[in-house]
């Protein structure tokens, strides 16, 4: 695994994508001891600029509720949200892209047309429709954003399963009287794994966009803090108090351009061995 | 007179490649008209060496000392302006791939043409004319159609004859040919090769010919060059550097090279029931339809072959790409299902069962494939590999290790490499890995898949001797496929010729390749390359053909 | 096995058209396949939200009673079991006749109708934004390689992608519109300024400024890593070796070799951002108050206006298939293997 | 020397300008926004807020109400009361005409009441249960008989309320899918010219207004902008002159009123009287719990949500009744904010600690932040509490179904108890369904009974005296946690004259606005 660290950190992007990401890691675990108290309760006079009082750094929002508190506790909202529906995206996308790719005929054609009808559908529309019917709890959103963003999974997983399945050691491990599951779970998966982790990281800076774009237009859960509802409320004070829409929207874009980094820092710690293999 | 001279060239590769010189102080000089054929083995550098001469190093590579000497002028000093004049029209290089040494999205004549255009040279109807008299000269059928054309809708060796065309446009003085011809089928190759050794004579231009293939050198060099690990080992006339070699590893490679000799046939127990037997097997491939409209299309890979195979015998299965070898093989391991046909294996006809009772069957016939790098799983040590089949079939663990170990012995590997992953081993050692889990479930039947065509020579013949030691020593039967005739004749005591699906010919193999009776069995011999090279080779040892 | 061209009479001009006819009619027909299958999933989605338009339209105008929502359900058909509901839109969409507004009185084609050309324009001049500017960037920065160019390039390409769409736009508008003043922040036009011809174009150019900027700059990030990726792979390939052996000027390979084979993926990849660009066009719609078919939808959503967020589903997914088949259609004019021999 | 000379020509210009400026001057185009834009324009169908805003020109009543709600004229010239207070007669002005030229007569006034409203318009059809019969004696005289006398009857003449159809148009047709629904006729002071859907509604001046010299302005533009801050902006850049009530956040008020030449004012809400409130479910649940409910309406920090919410734009609400509409009681008993008495009354009460579901009104961000204020007010004395997420016809839905413990409401008095107050309070308006009954289900006989004496006595005095005794139940028992009266203040250019000069505000304001020069 050393090499593998070694490839990694030549990337000198995908090493500041890390150390943002672990800041903002631990930004979300230290949350509730670094503000015990909610993020909602309100402590101060509305529109308190940062910097200007003590003990409340970038100052206090619509209705008095500190703003670095909010910034802490919804990164442990963006980040859970991301992770969980990357999650329960890839368990959706990678049994579809694996069947497909190994059976091939039928099973590809109808799994491929299905995928294919959830892609046409504009995402976020769809996601919009799903919150709308489900109630906008954390928890639909999480299914709603995973339901949009599986389909790249399938195709990817898809590709990587055709190209893998004759390839000779897959034609060997059939010979050798391994079950077809037992082959695609031992042999094809483990070997289609590094685009898989590559479009993981990717799918979860998505997935804080989404979440982010969903709570702006006021469809995420009311109850919990999220950076996206931090825009979203700061929205119509935009004029009068431009930093609380500000800060938040900075917050976002360097984690997802963190999540970015280090998508590319992987793909280049991991395929060069694959690529090797196809030389 | 020389047209071309290198003094002591050096080409460094870049930090972290398994070692720091390419190329170390190469020397060579080339005349007009001459053919120089550089030979080595894959990785010795002299692929490098040519890329040098045309200024075409790949990135990061550089040449750091010496110097290319053409028409008085220093290659290695001239800028990129000056070196981009000078390519195609002084001089032109050709590929090995030629399958993708064509621009995909553009049609046979445009690229063509544009030899022309880089260096202006006629008008643009003028180099229509001049394309399709190329296309003529390197001997397409139908140019006119042909120059209309994409590079998919025609074969390797048709593509190979426009990349020779494009190079020949401008009449250069020094043809670069980086082993044109490896890819192609024997047949095609001595097409190619004879094209070249014509244009050679009429445009007197001269020849730079990298190969590995001693036969290739044998037919069309005048002078030869020798490369191991980036050194010049040997170096001299054809002749005599082939027939009396004076460096160790030359010799050793002229050893390795299967001859097209063989000996008697020991003579087979017919009575015995046959191992294996075969009778008319038929596969057709329909590509499925990727439209409602759109028809099928259909190939006959295999049609009606039928044949036996003995306890203990090895029956060799040959013939160029695209004549249903592979095919065949694959369906004997059931990895196909043919369309109709008996296969019999012990007695039993395997064609057409399926699900646990395949299961059963299949650990009684294995295959060895032909690829070192894509036939292990890259993330599975080697005692998972080997033990995989076994435990499949219920052995427990420790038995399944403990024959893992005999197995590596067996195949003369020690038994540190069970904790390693593939990638950490040399393609002979790979190789040697699959055929130790092809007997991992002592099979019946093994069925070795062109197992050393992917390898250098010298390692070739280190398997083979491998395989023949093997097969007396566990009287294994085997079917070899492969299309090097030379190889085949070394291993197997009986062979099939087969072409387009059919079998051509079948037979023992002294009668087979020594006195062939269909016209194709002898043109694909008369095209193996090094005939007379070998009967004079034999006419020294004094081996009766 | 031998050249497929000399496997049957080489392809005359009617042949191909008969197989670039064959390849349409297979298409449009998955994609009729498709569009039914989004109308069936829509409509059961929907019909699963709480709420009904009925209760809506009632709260709106003050006091409702028994009597009066009844009535508005009979009027809406909403009173009908659900499987006729489903049937009626059905035989209603086949002849583009997408069913009534509650909310709008108005029906929803027609309303639809009258939003289309604005998310139309607004799309269309953000895509064709996003391609140009990101192939022509991808190009600049695949062969400026390594040179601060490349690293300039791709960081901005990276920090379009990482922004979040809304957020950007709020910014811009902020800057450009309110504390600079340069361009109208909002809407379609000029308000009560009733100009005619150029003028007018002129005046729905300034107002769309920022709003395709807004939704351009994300997508053109998207395709400047694609182009870019695919230049530097490709011009790793044997026929451009080839095309340097012939002595070809690196710019000339660059652009009649190299480009020409990197711009399949980018078209495939364009197919698949369709999707998304309609998705995006919500958003900017919302902040720029621009009157497109996004908006509308979000409107209806809030309203339970059951026809028009079916309406702009099926329009927008016909778009996007539409979209699809464009692209592919393009694949194939590119690249000879899928027109010749598909 | 020719300094002095200056200063005085400089004063008298100044001067002149001044008296000039009370002229009012005729012409010029007004900008304003309306938001959310309106379903439709037919007045007599639709009666939400914005058509009301903009219809409210088009159609007309019978009658206008000034800031006190004392009735001017409007349609009708005079009109009389009988002394037993049965029957009301109506003289009509003379010479006024449809949009189409059609002359306007008693019998539309028969028709629109009798027959179009009173199928389209619920909250009319309510009232018109105590009308026995509608009479037009000849062209311009219109007489209704009561059945027993209706205190409030001559509040109800209002353009929201009554507006008066063209017969010749919708007689004998569906009123539902008439054509002319989307040009509506009227023979308000404006014409309806066009409608460019997602971007304006154009009216022009109505060119033979029966009051000569009337309106002042050319044409109007509703602006439909659908974002808060671009409308703020929109106000800001010169491209809208008008921000009726309720159209830009309260959070952007006090920076837009700070701007030069910008006015604003309360007035216009007299006759709406808006009273927010949350309704407290006594169906089933923890709100059965009286001293539940008394401790919620004391944890309420309303100084709080007036000043940092509403920015000042509201009142502290004493009880059922608005302070802006008639027989208010300002001496009730007391709901003031007192987090001591809330956890006195919440240790009193049986509430086990279980998570309270409060759903807030889905109108923009202000009511969201409000519920996240209640919500903290309330966890402040021990109350869980828990936002629903919901959007317009999720909030209809739950409210009408009463699925739900607290919920967030505004609703309108019309000017009088009986009007707009008695629906929420008596017992025999609870019914599912609706969100604008009786949701909390609130059963006192004493108040049921006190509201319907008040509605049919005639004797004002004493219509106050019962009107009082039953705010002072009503507040004991807190049915509802009372919160604001609220404001919604019209801000404007200075040089736009006399918007609001109605008890309806711009709803019919604007026929007397006029425009100075900049």
């Amino acid at each position: 695994m050393s090499d593998f660290w070694f490839r990694y950190c030549k990337n000198r992007g995908a090493v500041i994508g890390l150390i943002i990401l672990v800041f903002v890691i631990a930004c979300a675990i230290a949350a509730p001891f670094a503000f015990p108290r909610s993020p909602w309760s309100m402590v101060q006079r509305p529109f308190l600029p940062p910097f200007e009082m003590e003990g409340l750094l970038l100052g206090t929002d619509a209705l008095g509720r500190n703003v670095l508190s909010g910034l802490f506790h919804g990164a442990r909202v963006s980040l859970l949200v991301g992770l969980v529906s990357t999650i329960v995206a890839l368990t959706i996308g990678i049994p579809i892209g694996a069947c497909a790719g190994y059976y091939g005929n039928l099973v590809d054609d109808f799994l491929m047309r299905f995928t294919e009808f959830f892609q046409t559908i504009p995402s976020f529309a769809l996601a919009i429709v799903l919150l709308a019917i489900f109630q906008p709890t954390l928890g639909y959103v999480i299914l709603s954003i995973a339901i949009v963003s599986w389909p790249p999974v399938a195709r990817l997983v898809r590709a990587e399963v055709l190209s893998l399945r004759n390839r000779e050691f897959i034609e060997a491990a059939t010979l050798s009287g391994q079950s077809n599951l037992r082959i695609i779970w031992h042999q094809i998966l483990p070997n289609a794994l590094p685009p898989i982790i590559v479009l993981a990281s990717l799918m979860v800076a998505t997935a804080i966009l989404l979440e982010s774009s969903l709570s702006f237009l006021g469809l995420s859960d009311p109850n919990v803090m999220s950076w996206g509802y931090m825009i979203g409320a700061a929205r119509t004070v935009l004029r009068t108090a431009w930093w609380l829409s500000f800060i938040p929207g900075i917050a976002i874009m360097l984690t997802v351009l963190a999540l970015n980094l280090i998508g590319e820092g992987l793909n280049d710690a991991l395929n060069p061995r694959l690529r090797s293999l196809e030389k | 007179m020389t047209l071309l001279s290198v003094k002591n060239l050096s080409i460094a590769l870049p930090t972290g490649s398994d070692r720091a010189l390419a190329i170390k102080n190469l020397s060579f000089t080339l005349d007009r008209g001459e053919v120089l054929c550089i030979v080595g083995e894959s990785g010795s550098g002299k692929s490098m060496s040519a890329n040098a001469l045309i200024g075409l190093l790949p990135e990061g590579v550089t040449s750091c000392e010496g110097s290319i000497n053409f028409e008085e002028v220093d290659l290695l000093k001239l800028n990129e302006d000056k070196m981009q004049a000078l390519r195609g029209r002084d001089i032109s290089m050709i590929f090995q791939e030629p399958l993708s040494a064509l621009n995909p999205l553009m049609r046979i004549g445009d690229q063509v043409k544009e030899v022309f255009e880089a260096h202006n040279l006629l008008t643009p109807s003028e180099r229509r004319k001049r394309a399709l008299e190329l296309l003529q000269e390197v001997g397409l059928p139908d140019p006119i159609k042909m120059i209309d054309a994409y590079p998919f809708q025609l074969s390797g060796g048709q593509r190979q004859r426009v990349v020779i065309a494009m190079a020949l446009a401008l009449k250069p003085k020094i043809l670069i040919a980086d082993e044109p011809t490896t890819a192609l089928d024997v047949t095609t190759q001595a097409q190619i090769l004879n094209l070249i050794e014509e244009l050679r004579r009429k445009y007197g231009m001269a020849v730079l010919f990298i190969t590995h293939d001693f036969g290739v050198v044998a037919d069309i060099a005048d002078r030869v060059i020798v490369m191991q690990s980036g050194e010049v080992v040997e170096a001299g006339q054809a002749n005599a550097v082939l027939m009396s070699p004076k460096h160790a590893y030359t010799r050793a490679l002229l050893d390795a090279i299967p001859r097209l000799s063989f000996g008697e046939a020991p003579p087979k127990p017919t009575d015995q029931i046959p191992i294996l037997s075969i009778s008319n097997l038929s596969m057709t491939f329909r590509s499925r339809s990727s439209g409602i409209f759109r028809k099928a299309r259909v190939v006959k890979a295999v049609i009606d072959v039928s044949f036996n195979l003995h306890k203990g015998e090895t029956i060799g299965i040959v013939g160029e790409s695209g004549s249903g070898k592979s095919t065949l093989g694959r369906c004997l391991v059931r990895l196909l299902v043919p369309d109709k046909g008996i296969i019999k294996v012990g007695g039993q006809d395997i064609s057409q069962i399926s699900g646990d009772s395949l299961r059963q069957h299949r650990r009684r016939i294995q295959m060895v494939f032909q690829d070192p790098f894509s036939s292990l799983n890259p993330r599975a040590k080697i005692n998972r590999i080997l033990t995989e089949g076994l435990i499949a079939y219920g052995t427990d663990k420790d038995t399944a290790q403990a024959k893992a170990h005999d197995l590596l012995k067996l195949v003369g590997l020690d038994a540190s490499a069970m904790q390693r992953f593939p990638h950490e081993f040399s393609g002979g050692q790979r190789q040697r890995i699959g055929i130790a889990r092809a007997l991992a479930l002592n099979p019946e039947v093994i069925i070795a898949d062109e197992a050393v065509s992917a390898l250098d020579v010298s390692i070739q013949a280190q398997v083979l001797d491998l395989l023949a030691d093997l097969k007396d020593r566990l009287n294994l039967s085997m079917i070899f496929i492969s299309h090097d005739l030379r190889v085949a004749a070394k291993v197997c005591d009986r062979i099939i010729v087969m072409h387009a699906g059919k079998m051509v010919e079948f037979g023992p193999t002294k009668q087979v390749l020594g006195t062939p009776k269909t016209d194709y069995t002898r043109s694909l011999l008369n095209a193996i390359p090094g005939q007379d090279f070998e009967r004079a080779l034999a006419k020294q040892h004094g081996i009766k053909l | 096995m031998p050249p497929l061209w000399a496997q049957r009479s080489y392809t005359t001009l009617q042949l191909r058209e008969h197989i670039l006819l064959a390849y349409i009619a297979e298409r449009l027909v998955k994609a009729a396949f498709i569009l039914i299958a989004i109308l069936v999933l829509n409509f059961m989605l929907i019909h699963a939200a709480p709420g009904d338009p009925a209760a809506v339209m009632a709260g709106e105008a003050g006091a409702a009673d028994e009597k009066f929502l009844q009535d508005l359900r009979i009027r809406f058909g909403l009173d009908q079991p659900f499987t006729v509901q489903l049937w009626t839109y059905m035989k209603g969409a086949i002849q583009l006749d997408l069913g009534y507004s509650y909310r709008q009185q108005m029906p929803v084609a027609e309303l639809i109708w009258e939003r289309l050309p604005a998310t139309l324009l607004l799309t269309m001049t953000a895509f064709v934004i996003s391609v140009i500017l990101g192939v022509v960037a991808g190009v600049l920065a695949a062969q400026k390689q390594g040179t601060w160019w490349d690293t300039v390039i791709s960081t901005f390409a990276l920090l379009f992608y990482a922004t979040p769409l809304f957020w950007f736009a709020l910014m811009a508008s902020l800057l450009f519109s309110v504390v600079l003043g340069w361009l109208p922040g909002f809407g379609y036009e000029t308000i009560g300024g009733n100009y005619t011809g150029l003028r007018r174009a002129l005046d729905i150019g300034t107002h769309l400024i920022l709003p395709a900027m807004t939704l351009g700059l994300f997508f053109t990030a998207v395709y400047m890593r694609m182009t870019r990726a695919t230049m530097l792979e490709i011009s790793r390939l044997d026929f451009v070796k080839t095309a340097r052996a012939k002595g070809l000027r690196n710019s000339v390979i660059q652009r009649r070799h190299v480009l020409r084979n990197a711009l399949l993926p980018v078209i495939t990849l364009a197919g698949l951002q369709a999707g998304q660009i309609v998705g995006g066009a919500v958003l900017t719609e919302t902040v720029f108050a621009w009157p497109g078919i996004g908006r509308l939808m979000f409107e209806a959503i809030n309203q339970r206006d059951y026809n028009v967020i079916l309406g702009v589903f099926f329009v927008s997914a016909a778009m996007v298939l539409l979209f699809n088949l464009i692209t592919d259609l393009l694949y194939g004019v590119v690249d000879p293997r899928i027109r010749i021999t598909k | 020397m020719k300094a002095l000379i200056l200063l005085i020509t400089a004063t008298v210009i100044a001067i002149s300008s001044t008296v000039f400026a009370d002229e009012p001057v005729q012409g010029g185009t007004l900008n304003s926004v309306i938001q959310p834009e309106p379903p439709g324009l037919m007045l007599g169908l639709v009666q939400n807020g914005p058509t009301q805003m903009v219809a409210g020109q088009i159609y007309e009543s019978l009658l206008r109400y000034d800031h006190d709600l004392n009735p001017m004229p409007s349609l009708a010239k005079e009109w009389s009361k009988s002394k037993d207070g049965l029957t009301y007669t109506f003289t009509l002005q003379n010479d006024v005409l449809w949009h189409d030229g059609v002359p306007f007569t008693s019998a539309d006034v028969v028709f629109s009441v009798d027959e179009f409203l009173r199928e389209t318009h619920p909250r009319l059809r309510a009232s018109l249960v105590y009308v026995d019969k509608i009479t037009a004696p000849d062209d311009k005289t219109v007489v209704f008989q009561l059945k027993q006398p209706f205190g409030p009857f001559l509040g109800m003449f209002e353009t929201g309320t009554m507006p008066i159809i063209p017969k010749h148009i919708y007689d004998g047709t569906d009123y539902t899918s008439n054509p002319m629904n989307n040009t509506p006729i009227g023979t308000g002071p404006f014409k309806f010219s066009k409608w460019e859907r997602g971007s304006y509604i154009h009216l022009v001046r109505n060119e033979d207004y029966y009051v000569d010299g009337k309106p002042h302005l050319d044409e109007i533009y509703y602006q439909v902008i659908p974002d808060a801050a671009s409308r703020a902006i929109a106000f800001e850049t010169g491209k809208v002159d008008l921000l009726p009530g309720g159209s830009v956040e309260n959070f952007d008020i006090p920076r837009l009123i700070a701007m030069d030449n910008v006015c604003s004012t309360n007035a216009g809400w007299e006759f709406f009287g808006p009273h927010s409130w949350m309704w407290l479910n006594m169906h089933e649940g923890p709100m059965t719990d009286k001293n539940l409910r008394k401790a919620v309406m004391h944890a309420m920090d309303r100084e709080f949500a007036r000043d940092a919410l509403w920015n000042g734009n509201g009142d502290l609400a004493k009880g059922p009744i608005s302070s802006v509409t008639r027989f208010h009681e300002a001496d009730t008993p007391d709901i003031t904010f007192n987090p001591d008495k809330a956890r006195k009354y919440l240790a009193a009460s049986d509430y086990d600690g279980r998570t309270l579901r409060l759903l807030p009104l889905p109108y923009g961000e202000t009511w969201q932040r409000w519920a996240e204020a209640t919500r903290q007010n309330l966890s402040d004395i021990g109350i869980n509490v828990e936002i629903m997420a919901t959007d317009v016809a999720g909030w209809n839905q739950k409210v009408a179904n009463w699925d739900f413990d607290m919920a967030f409401t505004y609703l309108y008095q019309y000017g009088d108890p009986a009007l707009g107050v008695a629906r929420t309070f008596i017992s025999s308006n609870i019914a599912k369904g609706s969100p604008w009954n009786n949701v909390s289900g609130y059963i006192n006989e004493e108040v049921d009974a006190l509201f319907a004496e008040a509605a049919i006595q005639a004797d004002d005095t004493k219509r106050q005296e019962l009107y009082t005794r039953a705010q002072n139940v009503i507040v004991d028992d807190v049915p509802v946690a009372w919160m604001l009266e609220l404001k919604f203040p019209t801000i404007y250019r200075c040089n736009l004259k006399n918007p609001v000069s109605t008890a309806i505000g711009v709803n019919d304001g604007l026929r007397d606005a006029w425009l100075a020069k900049k």
